[in-house]
């Protein structure tokens, strides 16, 4: 197993969260992992993008060449990542946001999640992160949907465990949206 | 709808939206100060230098000549820039981890110059584009991410009080402090800013424009509960008003 | 008759305009702008409004415009 | 031995600075290592340590030289433009001889450039970036455990030394998340430092200077200095070799760079061609007689980096024309992706035909150069 | 002859002479630090900075432990060393140049902390180690070879009271301005050093003695002319007097 | 043309560069170069100029930033310690691509140093002091005469590469005091500077900036400068030969060295040996092309300088193996007297056999190295 | 009896101990010392000398001790 | 000619100002001329050295390997260049201050002079200096005396000016004194 993620959005939407999640999870899984963040300008409202590599073997080069799936937050990402995308590899967007961008990318799988819909429905706009993610650990099996729930002690600061349940809500929505689409 | 336009967009900003997080005042203190170039009829004369800071991208937000200076100097760009150009106007626009952290020195020595130049200074208490680390403006017993236990004088000392510190000096013509959290104090502001503006026309000297603002983001509120802060708090620890004027 | 327009694309939805209508006019819309944001909206097709310009001397994002 | 547990770079660098008996940190706040200073503000006071954000760059360095100057593990971190704001007191403290770690996250540069990756300090760290003939002894991690162990080590280089020591990583090492394995204990070797200004109790006033006024006083305090870089390039040159045994191609690169080089060399093996990787883990002393051997054995040379060629310059005055060096290199935050030195790899290998393999000059977004 | 001495050279200060010009008031303020010193039993336990300047080699001519920091840095330099041994008596010995000019935010900053140390600036309104260029203190009006038409204000700006200035922070215990010009005035000054010594024993904070020396070389003037000056026109211009004592 | 007379190296760069159309100084006082804000500070309001005694180096680069952006031609100059703390100013100044003229009379270093005679900071001048990957054009006089002359021809080169430039001399260069015939009027070429922020009357406005938050757009502004510095490579290499045409051994040293080296040369012609003078005038960009050719017509170099061997690798990496290089250095302010390089001389020429003519490592003061 | 004593090779002759004698018993000498330096001397051999030590607090090169 | 002249003292004694003096003056007769300090520390009281040569010819390096001459007006700079003067060259010393050097350099000459007390007599310790310049004006013929007084007025500095008979009687009873000791 080797998985090379890129998680991008905006800024504030918490792309870093649940790249980090996908990490510790993997780590709880016992897999190597590596996790790295670029952003935007400095100031908030820029890019905010992740890599996670998740493998069974050593991992060399941080930095992806031909990403096995790109999950985007927002419209602008998928201009700058999706033609990287490995052929048959997946996106992941957020339909309530970003458009199909299956133009962009033809032979690679899109799948819509409407993950801020879904949020504000759980009454949280700010857990649409939680929704994708979920979504794209029931769709890839990179790693369990209960390794990534473990992991949001260890992702979320103190000051926000008490939103675990929500979070965790969240996960397991978006994970149920897209295994209905199967 | 008809009726005359009494409120819009003042020439000196640019179309570029400005990327602050909602409800910062580094937004209303960008309009604030193009309004006055506008009114001050400043535009085509004028050069202006942004600091390293949120504010760092103000030379896209504004549509007169800019300068983006390295992180606290811009007093000595804008000391550079006025000695070649004494006809000009120049303005430059600093937060308080660039005017009264890095850039003391360079802040001290203009006004003492006399510097004929305007600086507008934004303390909001914290470094916002680098995470909320503490500054020197940082109130005792606040927390930043630098002082996660709330600043403790013991070990990281007390707030500086730059206006007071300025007003010591010969140099400066104007110094005052403001805040643009309420209907008056966002008048006042202009107002100063207008008077900082004119005494370089006038060639008094250095003056200085001391802005109570904010940061939701880092001091984690929401926007109105920052100007209430301000209001409640910091000006406590940060009197207003006029400090000198000659 | 005194009347604002905010440009919802602007808006970033901090919801300063809103408390500083002294006639609170202002309301938050549903739903968000393209770039993501929440908005504001004038309510009850700003009946009232005075064109005071206080929703738009501390809107950060120069999203308001008034007319008298 | 603990577990393997996640780690940022930037705080594996604190814990293995702690680990390594650092007990004063004197910084200044710069994107892409504020952890670096965050971690700090909460760890030092919890083990009597101190902490303190200083009022920029110039002063984190001067406190660096007066807590150092009393024999106590200490260490400033920045990134770049910072990084150039220390170089006067980076001088002072080489020619003062006194022990400090100083780590640069180095970012998109020049100017206020970027946050993101780059390598293109390193003539700054190696070569002297301020005045006088004075060297730092410069470490190159490029992993989370790398970090760790290297910002301990540093402390006992330095105390061994009486030299100041840089780590130079970048903002890819400093923001990136992997696993390590936290050592229980870390080999810490503690010096008696009888010049520390501690008080002068029981002996004669020590004194802490870099002014020698009478030109051959410097000149000695120079020799002395020289012969201690002499010394460090006996010992203290480290590097790592990974299939360069049968290579025909060696690539050259540190850090976040060298990891970036793996993959396309693994991927270039793959193809069947022979790829080879020489990771100088010390910068200065720079593993030259390592390079130049494999110069004589015929090997060529690509040397990667993020800078339009700073470390080629080591290479090739390594190997002092014995073998044919070619660049690859991206810059202002650009990070090369494995494909692209792969793309370079197979370029090179492929028409390879003992003389220059030319036709290299491509495209707008890299620099080559093949000399021989 | 016999009799008790009553004088002598201090043990705080090392066999070596000193190079200072002629009647220059490094001397004086050496010899007072090092009595203090020893009066207080510190010889042992002080770590001394000293600054770039005519008194860079005081860490020859003092017999405590001495650093010879960077220029201006001295008070950043002395916060290493306090931070690392809060117990030991750490001063730090700067000019005017250094600590008024080039080490501005270092100086501003350690007094905000409250930092723990005690500074002593001779202010003697030149640049003497580099051949008598302005100084930020230098009064208007006079010579020196960078206003060599006399301080102009219009370009060269007013002079900076160091002490009115750091008066305005909340970090020092002590701010003090002394003129070792009279008999009085020496007797003065060593009472001034000895409480600034003392609140840091006491672990009250930045305590700060600024002390109007000469520097007859460059001030072309025989030395009892410059303890003249000094008391006609430096004092007028720099108040004496205690400006925080808490 | 006027008549010859007698003036100080400072002075000549201050008349020089009035001459070459300076009308802003910003500068703060440092032996050995006090003579020029000294002079500055009379004579700029004498032309209508600007002078300002700046609170330190940092805020003199800074006001130098800000000063040529408004296309005026400015300048600063300081002396070791002083550069190195403005080099966070010169790398935004490159990056923003302002033409501003730099002039660092180098000191012993490193550290507070002394105030003799030094070339330690060579490294710095041109390898790139501060971060990020930009490049100095500079300039080595060795005489009154090229104090005064580079001076003003620095400010035509700044405004055609809008670049900074930097002149590198050294004490003894800065305090000499020789004839000069100086010039009725110098040739002066100002250019046009439509991005300066003097107001934006009439145009879009202009904006000076280093920050360049997309790393594309930062890679690209730095291959805009590489192309720079490669067409200053094409351009503006300057060099002098003396004597070289039947010579076995080249001397390769710069400003004051290269006049202490002449006088050896002389002395050793005088003996029969075959030796002549290689000497880059400007040190960015390297007259390498030159040394090269040298070297495959079999000639051997002595690269003299005072310091431990800094351009000695710029002259290793021009000749790329293909000679042998030697080396004679004095550092921290300790000159080289005219005997010392004759003595090397004689040893290198006198045992040469070919092959690398060691023994050559000599006594305490003296640094030497050869490579084949 | 009090009395005062000036090392000769210490002093650099800047004359202040000679001002600041509220008895005027110091003057200089004659002559240079071994540093070239011109330096003062009791006069009177010290006679009314109080011991008051001003001169010797005054002298910038810690020249002189009293006794007293 | 070639002449190449190392003048030595303390700070504050004019050695700089004798230097520059002997260098206009060699101007005023169409000579080359290179002149340069060294400083002890850069406080007062310290070295001060410069070394002055006068050509005919093109001058190369303005260090002296083997200086022809040296005038030392303290004794510690005898120590430091008596032993690298050229055989029969000359060296002139403030007797007054300086023990015959004799010793130190026995090939070559030493030349006496009693400065300090014959600036003493003219009245002005100050002009010293002068009087050690007239001595080796005289002995050396290196260049002429009047061409010496003749470089006074763009040597001294402008608010000296009204010294220069004085400084030219120093000059003149030097040149004397060293002329009796032929
Ligand atoms: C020399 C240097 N040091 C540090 C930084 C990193 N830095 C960027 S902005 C900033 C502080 C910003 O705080 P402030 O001036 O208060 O402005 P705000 O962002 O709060 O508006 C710092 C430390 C830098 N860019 N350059
Ligand atoms: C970074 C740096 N800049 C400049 C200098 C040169 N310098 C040495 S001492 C000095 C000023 C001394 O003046 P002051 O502090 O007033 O002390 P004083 O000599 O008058 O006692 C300067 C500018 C230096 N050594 N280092
Ligand atoms: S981080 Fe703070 S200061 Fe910066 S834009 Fe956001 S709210 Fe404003
Ligand atoms: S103040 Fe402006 S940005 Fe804020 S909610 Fe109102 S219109 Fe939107
Ligand atoms: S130059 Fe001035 S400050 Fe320096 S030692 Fe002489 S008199 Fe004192
Ligand atoms: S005060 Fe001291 S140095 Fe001055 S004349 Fe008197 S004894 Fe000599």
């Amino acid at each position: 197993m080797h998985q090379e993620v890129i998680m991008a959005g905006t800024g504030g939407q918490g792309i870093m969260v649940i790249g980090q999640l996908l990490a510790y999870g993997a780590v709880g899984e016992d897999k190597n992992v590596v996790w790295f963040p670029s952003y935007g300008p400095e100031t908030r409202g820029g890019t905010a993008d992740c890599t996670v590599i998740v493998s069974d073997g050593q991992i060399g080069s941080p930095v992806t060449a031909v990403p096995d799936t790109l999950l985007a937050m927002s419209q602008i990402q998928i201009g700058r990542h999706a033609s990287k995308i490995k052929k048959d590899g997946f996106i992941f967007f957020n339909s309530t946001l970003v458009e199909d961008p299956s133009k962009e990318c033809p032979d690679c799988k899109s799948v819509g999640v409407p993950a801020s819909e879904i949020a504000d429905e759980l009454g949280n706009m700010r857990v649409a992160n939680m929704v994708m993610l979920g979504a794209f650990v029931e769709v890839t099996k990179s790693i369990n949907l209960d390794s990534v729930c473990k992991a949001l002690t260890k992702v979320l600061p103190s000051h926000r465990q008490d939103l675990i349940p929500l979070n965790e809500a969240a996960l397991r929505k978006g994970a149920e949206y897209a295994a209905k689409l199967k | 709808m008809t009726g005359t336009k009494v409120f819009e967009r003042p020439k000196a900003l640019s179309d570029i939206q400005h990327s602050y997080c909602a409800g910062c005042l580094h937004g209303v203190m960008h309009r604030i100060v193009a309004e006055v170039i506008d009114e001050m009829g400043l535009l085509e004369n004028t050069v202006g230098v942004c600091p390293v800071g949120c504010s760092v991208f103000m030379y896209d937000y504004m549509s007169c000549d800019m300068i983006e200076a390295s992180h606290g100097r811009a007093p000595a760009v804008a000391t550079g820039v006025k000695r070649m150009l004494p006809d000009k106007f120049v303005f430059a626009y600093q937060g308080d981890g660039d005017l009264a952290a890095i850039g003391t020195a360079e802040t001290v020595h203009a006004a003492a110059r006399g510097e004929n130049i305007s600086v507008i200074f934004i303390n909001n208490g914290t470094y916002g584009m680098t995470g909320g680390q503490m500054a020197p403006t940082t109130i005792v017993g606040e927390k930043r991410t630098t002082c996660p236990k709330g600043r403790d004088p013991k070990t990281a000392g007390y707030p500086i009080k730059v206006c007071e510190l300025l007003a010591t000096l010969d140099g400066p013509s104007y110094i005052t402090r403001v805040a643009p959290v309420s209907a008056a104090g966002i008048n006042q502001t202009k107002m100063a800013v207008k008077k900082a503006f004119q005494n370089q026309l006038d060639g008094k000297g250095f003056s200085f424009v001391e802005v109570l603002s904010n940061c939701p983001t880092h001091w984690k509120m929401k926007p109105i509960e920052t100007f209430k802060w301000i209001e409640e708090t910091a000006t406590v620890h940060f009197p207003l008003g006029v400090f000198v004027d000659r | 008759m005194a009347f604002i327009e905010i440009n919802k694309e602007l808006c970033k939805g901090c919801e300063l305009c809103i408390h500083f209508c002294p006639k609170k006019l202002i309301e938050m819309a549903d739903g968000f702008n393209s770039k993501g944001n929440r908005f504001s909206q004038v309510k009850n097709n700003g009946e009232s409004c005075t064109g005071c310009a206080l929703c738009a001397k501390v809107c950060p994002d120069v999203a308001i415009e008034v007319w008298r | 031995m603990a577990a393997k547990t996640l780690m940022k770079g930037n705080e594996a660098i604190v814990r293995g600075a702690i680990a390594g008996g650092c007990r004063g940190f004197f910084g200044y706040p710069i994107t892409p290592q504020n952890e670096i200073p965050e971690y700090m503000s909460a760890l030092m006071p919890e083990i009597g340590g101190a902490f303190v954000q200083a009022e920029s760059e110039v002063a984190s360095i001067n406190m660096v030289y007066g807590a150092a100057s009393t024999g106590a593990r200490v260490m400033t971190t920045s990134s770049s433009p910072g990084i150039s704001l220390m170089q006067e007191g980076i001088s002072y403290i080489a020619t003062a001889e006194l022990p400090a770690v100083i780590v640069n996250m180095q970012r998109g540069g020049p100017g206020l450039g970027n946050i993101a990756a780059s390598q293109s300090d390193y003539f700054q760290a190696v070569k002297g970036g301020g005045h006088g003939d004075y060297k730092l002894l410069t470490l190159a991690p490029w992993s989370i455990t790398e970090c760790y162990n290297f910002a301990a080590m540093a402390f006992d280089l330095a105390d061994k030394y009486r030299a100041p020591v840089m780590i130079l990583a970048d903002a890819i090492i400093g923001q990136m998340i992997e696993q390590i394995e936290v050592p229980e204990k870390v080999e810490s070797h503690p010096v008696e430092k009888p010049w520390a200004t501690n008080g002068c109790k029981g002996r004669k006033h020590n004194v802490i200077n870099s002014l020698y006024i009478i030109p051959k006083d410097l000149e000695e305090i120079n020799l002395k200095l020289q012969a201690k870089y002499a010394l460090m390039a006996e010992n203290e040159v480290r590097f790592e070799k990974t299939q360069t045994d049968d290579a025909d191609l060696v690539v050259v690169a540190y850090g976040a760079t060298a990891r970036i080089s793996k993959t396309a060399i693994d991927l270039a093996r793959k193809e069947g061609l022979k790829v080879g990787l020489f990771r100088p883990v010390s910068l200065f002393p720079y593993p030259s007689a390592e390079l130049l051997k494999m110069a004589e054995q015929g090997k060529k040379f690509l040397v990667v980096e993020m800078s339009h060629g700073q470390m080629l310059e080591d290479v090739k005055l390594s190997v002092n024309g014995k073998a044919e060096v070619s660049f690859y290199g991206r810059s202002g935050g650009m990070v090369p992706n494995p494909l692209e030195v792969l793309d370079k790899i197979r370029e090179l290998l492929g028409k390879s035909n003992g003389s220059c393999g030319c036709g290299c000059c491509c495209g707008k977004t890299q620099k080559t150069e093949v000399s021989k």
